[in-house]
């Protein structure tokens, strides 16, 4: 039990097999993707010795896929490789912001949106996002492959629903149809490197006289998990997204919301600021669908 | 004979006097005459800055003063 | 001295001498230096606010494989004389603050280190903390150390109150009932870390004989030489401390922390020992400065004349007494001239870490709260912030309200140069708000030494005992340079240790350019008086009959003698025939340093749905004296005013209701970061100081006295109402922007 | 606990050192190469002072295991020199005063390579972004970005 260990699984087999090897024998092991949250923990609250399972050096979790059907984004791509990528950029702009947003320049390019996800905290910042575009958590587990909607990923402060020898292989999600748009938003107090106090994803669609047809919504830091918030989706779908709709999803969003209040901002500040965040975020994702209708992105 | 002036804080030290003169040459004098006037006031008052004429010093000893000068106790001063 | 000067080196630009190193990654700082066989020391830390110790047991973690020595309070001397440092260094019988060092371990990786400290034992008697400056000065508060009584009057009952200093003037009252309008403001100012990027280091060995070497980042290894020997009993002869590169101090480098233990730990396990500080522990255990709660009242006539100001200034001291509040105290009203003031601080002790310097210690907190009353004065009298201060403006000749009388000053310069500064005429946006608040720092003197070492090639290599917190350096070789009339590449300085210079006083202050640069100055005179006798011998005539010009010896005029000019480097080269080597040498204790005044205004945008404060511009203006290098006075300028603007913004210590702080690290504990600023814009005003030989005044410190008052002051004009305490953090502007609504 | 052997490149030199699987690549740099160029500030990915490339891309060596270095080129700033002739980053900060205690600068200058060699052109605000996870606490940024500027500026010139 003494001490660190080191994985570097290069197959899905491999890795399931540590996991599984770990759990067998009572050792604790942990996922390591980029390693940005992981290394922190490491050193300041969870000191326990572990076997690390670098799973980056796995062909499917490195993997980006962009297909007419379908998106894949392997979970271990670092958020600067992301954002390198035109046309992912395109489809995508609200989900690439969020990983934009995690931490500088230095720990995109490590941090990957796979590890935001699984570190599961409650301000994570890609996951309103990745919940707002209605992405699928594919997950490897000794009995093949699963899937789930992210938003029944994270489970709980820090926890989610992977088992014991599994781990996240990656996202998927709809290609865009014509006329779609995402946003996301965080507030925080500096310019740069903050958590979260609230963050909001806007995903949506207009049809061709800039109607609302289909949107989700979601917002981050404002409860132990980020949360799907269908009121503020049905605020906007029908309406022109206009100031009214804006304005009765962003009060969605903050009847939605059950913050704590802590060092990073009280219980009434995170509700009236996720608000402002959906209404902006809104807005935003509007803004883009508006420029996608008729044209295929 | 030279004006010595006490910061209110140090009033206690004084029997409330927060104005007096000494006759001196230098500001060692000063020191010799305020601690025959009130004993014990020397060690609390060389741990403090002066200043002479306007001239702030935080270690003074040896400073001339003369029959006009001014001499204000107050806090030493450091700094980051 | 006159105003204009025709300087070759002093006013240039040029490149650091240790910049090369410093941009190469060769500079070693305070964590660098590696030793064979040396061992890593760890600290443990207080897991209680306030608690009495009752039993330290190091046995389980000396025994683990890998763990060499363990030390506790008792392990150091302890009797009626010791100070409130050594305690602070290593808890003795009540553990004071959260993070308070109980016990250090060495081990062979820092690893093993953190794993013993698990191992030791300790057994504790928690007691209720006291965690806020008015809880503590309230009757029946908690005391923190039961034996202090305030100002030393043992006649009365013990108080947390250490310490209670009072200014006056005139008759306030009197003044007061002149005044037409009296404004009033009443703010509180958090705990803020001076935030240096690197964390405390050292390494100590020490010899069977007794004799330690300690390796450390400091302000001053003098000092650190002095109080290490103190906490350890020793001698201070027995010590050699070695400064390394220093990264950032602001003050907080100034005491010491870690420096004894690990002597006390290498002594123990016959190996040398390095301790390196996490960030935890270094906002946790280190200077942060005081939290303090302030009023301020101000009275004027119509025309602006201000007839009375009172303040009432309450600060933390932490866990042992020596808060700052005297030169707040001293600092508050310094820009004015005034009739009638009172002025009463309070240093109080709460379950703190105890603070440390902090760049112009205590002035920031209390002319955040003058100048903030001093904002709302104008606006009550309708007038420009600027016409307000000038008509009361301190100038020469003007009594300070802390007794001397000041000579030549820069205030009124700084007031009239804002007035003029496109910065300061242009509209602002619309949306916007702009502050203005003015700044002060007495500047001080004290010890220094410095020689000046003539190379056999004639360059020169100044050697001076202030480690290099920002370009002191290229400081000293300038003005080196410019008394021995060589340009500025001939000219090296060297920061000696403890045993190869003579003593120095801290870097700090805003003394170094100074003082230590007074006595390098005179250094490198006394070079040219050793040069005017060689040549004067070599030509074979009195040295009354050489000048000294140009960086040459040369025969004064009318002086009869078939003599070319001797330069520095023939003099050196021929300095074995004329009587050895030529060493200068000074040692002074500067008196005369010359007090900074400062204007600073910005520009900021609200926005009113979040409650986040964008500053978009900054401009400080600052009478710095003489400026030597330009570059690093502008570089202290816009460093300070960062320091203040994060301060008035974001940073705060954030504390739970046991004493703990939430936020201590660089992700909570919110500095600017570079998007968060603008470019912050300086205009330098050179008031020279009549008592240094250049007019050297001193900079660093008087920059990040106004950003406070300056941003709270945009604030109030882009919100239209004015939230009185610091950090304007958004959650606080949010809150208030919904509670004006409301009212 | 049993050490991991990791064979990399450091500034273009094949490497070999024995690292703890916990270690950091900081740590593994400075306390089994040597090389304390690389500073660590925070150790928390915070303040940038650790800021080395891995392959190419700008990190936190702090953020990376020394393990995880395996097989890759890291780049720190004792290679950013080519040979005697400073880099234009490390020039232009030396120019332009943009160091004052020197701790946070080979976390600067790295930084602002890995910025110049993506993007020769940056404008203000991109260079404050990028830059944002490298704290300076002496300078107020301003020289610092002007430093960057400078250097853009004498690179498009050359180009």
């Amino acid at each position: 039990m003494e001490g660190y260990a080191y994985a570097r699984p290069t197959s899905v087999a491999e890795a399931i097999g540590v996991l599984q090897s770990d759990a067998a024998s009572g050792r604790r092991s942990q996922l390591l993707a980029g390693g940005t949250d992981v290394l922190v923990q490491m050193r300041s609250n969870d000191r326990e010795p572990r076997t690390l399972v670098d799973v980056k050096h796995i062909a499917e979790t490195n993997r980006v896929d962009i297909g007419d059907e379908e998106v894949f984004i392997g979970a271990a791509v670092p958020s600067a490789v992301l954002n390198e990528n035109a046309q992912l950029k395109a489809l995508f702009p609200g989900l690439l912001e969020s990983a934009d947003l995690i931490g500088s320049t230095q720990i995109q390019g490590r941090a990957s949106i796979g590890g935001n996800l699984c570190n599961s905290s409650p301000a994570g910042d890609t996951i309103p996002a990745i919940i707002a575009d209605g992405g699928i958590c594919v997950i490897a587990g000794p009995d093949g492959s699963r899937e789930m909607p992210c938003e029944e990923f994270v489970t709980g402060v820090g926890q989610n629903a992977l088992g014991a020898a599994e781990f996240l292989l990656g996202l998927k999600f709809k290609t865009p149809a014509s006329g779609s748009g995402d946003a996301y938003l965080r507030f925080i107090p500096r310019t740069e490197m903050d958590i979260a106090v609230a963050g909001a994803g806007v995903a949506l669609t207009l049809d061709g006289g800039g109607t609302c047809t289909a949107a989700r919504v979601s917002i981050g830091a404002v409860a132990p998990t980020a949360l799907l918030v269908p009121e503020a989706a049905e605020a906007l779908i029908g309406t022109q997204v206009d100031a009214a709709a804006l304005a009765a999803a962003g009060a969605a969003c903050s009847a939605a919301a059950s913050p704590i209040a802590d060092k990073r901002g009280t219980v009434a500040y995170r509700r009236k600021v996720v608000g402002v965040l959906c209404r902006r975020a809104s807005a935003i994702a509007r803004d883009r669908a508006l420029n996608n209708i008729g044209g295929s992105q | 004979m030279a004006k010595v002036v006490f910061p209110d804080h140090l009033l206690q030290q004084t029997g409330g006097t927060k104005e007096t003169t000494v006759e001196a040459t230098n500001f060692r004098g000063v020191l010799r005459a305020l601690e025959k006037l009130w004993p014990g006031i020397e060690e609390t008052l060389q741990k403090t800055a002066v200043a002479i004429d306007g001239q702030i010093y935080q270690d003074a000893w040896l400073e001339p003063v003369r029959p006009d000068s001014e001499i204000y106790f107050m806090q030493r001063i450091e700094g980051g | 001295m006159a105003e204009a000067h025709d300087y070759k080196a002093i006013g240039t630009r040029p490149v650091r001498p240790d910049g090369v190193d410093k941009v190469t990654g060769r500079a070693n700082f305070g964590a660098d230096l590696n030793l064979p066989n040396m061992l890593h020391g760890k600290m443990l830390r207080s897991p209680h606010a306030h608690a009495r110790i009752k039993r330290v047991d190091v046995s389980q973690a000396l025994a683990m494989d890998g763990v060499y020595a363990a030390c506790a309070g008792g392990d150091f001397p302890t009797n009626e004389r010791t100070t409130d440092l050594a305690k602070n260094c290593m808890a003795r019988d009540k553990a004071l603050y959260h993070g308070h060092a109980v016990a250090a371990v060495a081990a062979r990786t820092p690893y093993i280190a953190e794993r013993a400290l698990d191992l030791i034992e300790v057994e504790y008697e928690p007691l209720a903390p006291v965690l806020d400056v008015d809880e503590a000065m309230a009757d029946g508060a908690i005391l923190v150390n039961e034996n202090l009584h305030t100002n030393g009057d043992a006649s009365k009952p013990a108080s947390n109150v250490a310490a209670i200093v009072k200014f006056e003037r005139g008759d306030v009252e009197q003044g007061f009932a002149e005044a037409d309008v009296v404004v009033e403001v009443d703010c509180r100012v958090p705990t803020a870390h001076q935030g240096y990027i690197e964390p405390h280091a050292c390494t100590a060995t020490i010899n069977e004989e007794g004799e330690a070497t300690v390796w450390c980042c400091t302000q001053g290894h003098f000092d650190v030489r002095s109080l290490t020997a103190n906490v350890l009993g020793k001698s201070v002869g027995e010590i050699k401390v070695i400064p390394s590169e220093i990264g950032g101090g602001f003050g907080g480098k100034t005491i010491i922390y870690l420096e004894p233990i690990a002597v006390k730990l290498s002594e123990m396990s016959g190996r040398p020992v390095k301790m390196v500080m996490t960030r935890e522990e270094v906002f946790r255990a280190t200077g942060p400065t005081s939290a303090t709660h302030c009023r301020a009242k101000v009275g004027a006539k119509r025309d602006g004349k201000i007839t009375a100001a009172s303040a009432w200034l309450a600060y933390e001291a932490g866990a042992f007494a020596g808060a700052p509040v005297g030169p707040g105290c001293m600092s508050i009203l310094a820009p004015y001239d005034l009739e009638h003031f009172s002025i009463e601080g309070h240093d109080v002790l709460v379950n703190k870490p105890k603070v440390a310097a902090y760049r112009a210690p205590g002035a920031p907190q209390a002319m955040h709260a003058m100048e903030s009353a001093i904002d709302d004065l104008a606006r009550e009298l309708g007038m420009d912030p600027i016409d307000l201060r000038l008509k009361n403006s301190a100038d020469e000749g003007t009594q300070a309200p802390y007794g001397p009388v000041f000579p030549a000053i820069g205030f009124r310069k700084c007031l009239e140069a804002t007035k003029a500064h496109p910065n300061y005429t242009k509209p602002k946006a619309e949306g916007t708000g702009r502050g203005v608040a003015a700044g002060f720092w007495f500047n001080i003197g004290m010890q220094s030494s410095a020689e000046a070492r003539l190379s056999e090639d004639g360059t020169v290599t100044v050697v001076e005992g202030n480690p290099d917190i920002g370009g002191s350096r290229a400081s000293m070789c300038l003005m080196a340079a410019e008394t021995l009339g060589v340009p500025y590449d001939r000219v090296r300085t060297h920061v000696g240790d403890t045993e190869s210079t003579g003593f120095c006083n801290v870097t700090g202050g805003s003394r170094t350019t100074f003082a230590t640069g007074l006595a390098v100055v005179q250094a490198c005179e006394d070079i040219i008086a050793q040069c005017k006798q060689r040549a004067a011998a070599t030509w074979d005539i009195d040295v009354e009959q050489v000048d000294w010009a140009d960086g040459q010896a040369i025969p004064k005029p009318g002086v009869n003698v078939d003599a070319n000019p001797l330069s520095l480097r023939d003099i050196a080269k021929n300095a074995g025939r004329t009587g050895g080597p030529i060493l200068g040498r000074a040692s002074v204790n500067a008196q005369g340093a010359g007090a900074s005044f400062s204007v600073n205004f910005a520009d900021v945008k609200v926005d009113r749905e979040t409650g986040k404060i964008d500053v978009l511009s900054f401009t400080g203006i600052q009478d710095a004296g003489t400026a030597i290098h330009p570059a690093y006075v502008e570089g202290q300028m816009q460093g300070g005013a960062v320091q203040g603007l994060g301060w008035a913004l974001n940073e705060e210590y954030i504390y739970d209701e046991n004493g703990v702080m939430e936020n201590a690290g660089f992700l909570d504990y919110r500095v600017p970061v570079a998007s968060d600023m603008p470019m912050i814009d300086t205009q330098i005003i050179e008031v020279p100081n009549p008592s240094h030989p250049y007019g050297v005044r001193g900079v660093g410190e008087t920059p990040i006295v106004a950003p406070l008052a300056a941003t709270s002051n945009a604030a109030r004009d882009a919100l239209g109402f004015r939230i009185a305490d610091l950090p304007l953090s958004p959650p606080r502007v949010l809150e208030a922007i919904d509670n004006q609504a409301d009212a | 606990m049993s050490r991991v052997h990791v064979t990399l490149s450091v500034n273009g030199e094949p490497r070999e050192m024995l690292c703890e699987a916990h270690q950091s690549l900081l740590d593994a740099l400075r306390d089994e190469l040597g090389m304390t160029g690389t500073k660590e500030g925070c150790a928390t990915g915070d303040c940038g002072a650790c800021s080395v490339l891995a392959d190419g891309r700008l990190v936190c060596s702090c953020l990376m295991l020394g393990v995880e270095a395996e097989g890759m080129d890291i780049t720190t700033i004792e290679g950013i020199a080519q040979g005697s002739e400073l880099h234009v980053v490390q020039r232009k900060f030396l120019e332009a005063a943009a160091l004052q205690c020197g701790i946070c600068t080979p976390g600067f200058i790295v930084a602002a390579k890995a910025l110049l060699d993506q993007n020769p052109n940056p404008d203000e605000t991109t260079i404050r972004y990028w830059l944002a996870g490298n704290l300076c606490r002496c300078t107020g940024y301003d020289k610092i970005v002007r430093a960057v500027q400078d250097a853009a500026q004498e690179l498009a010139y050359e180009a």
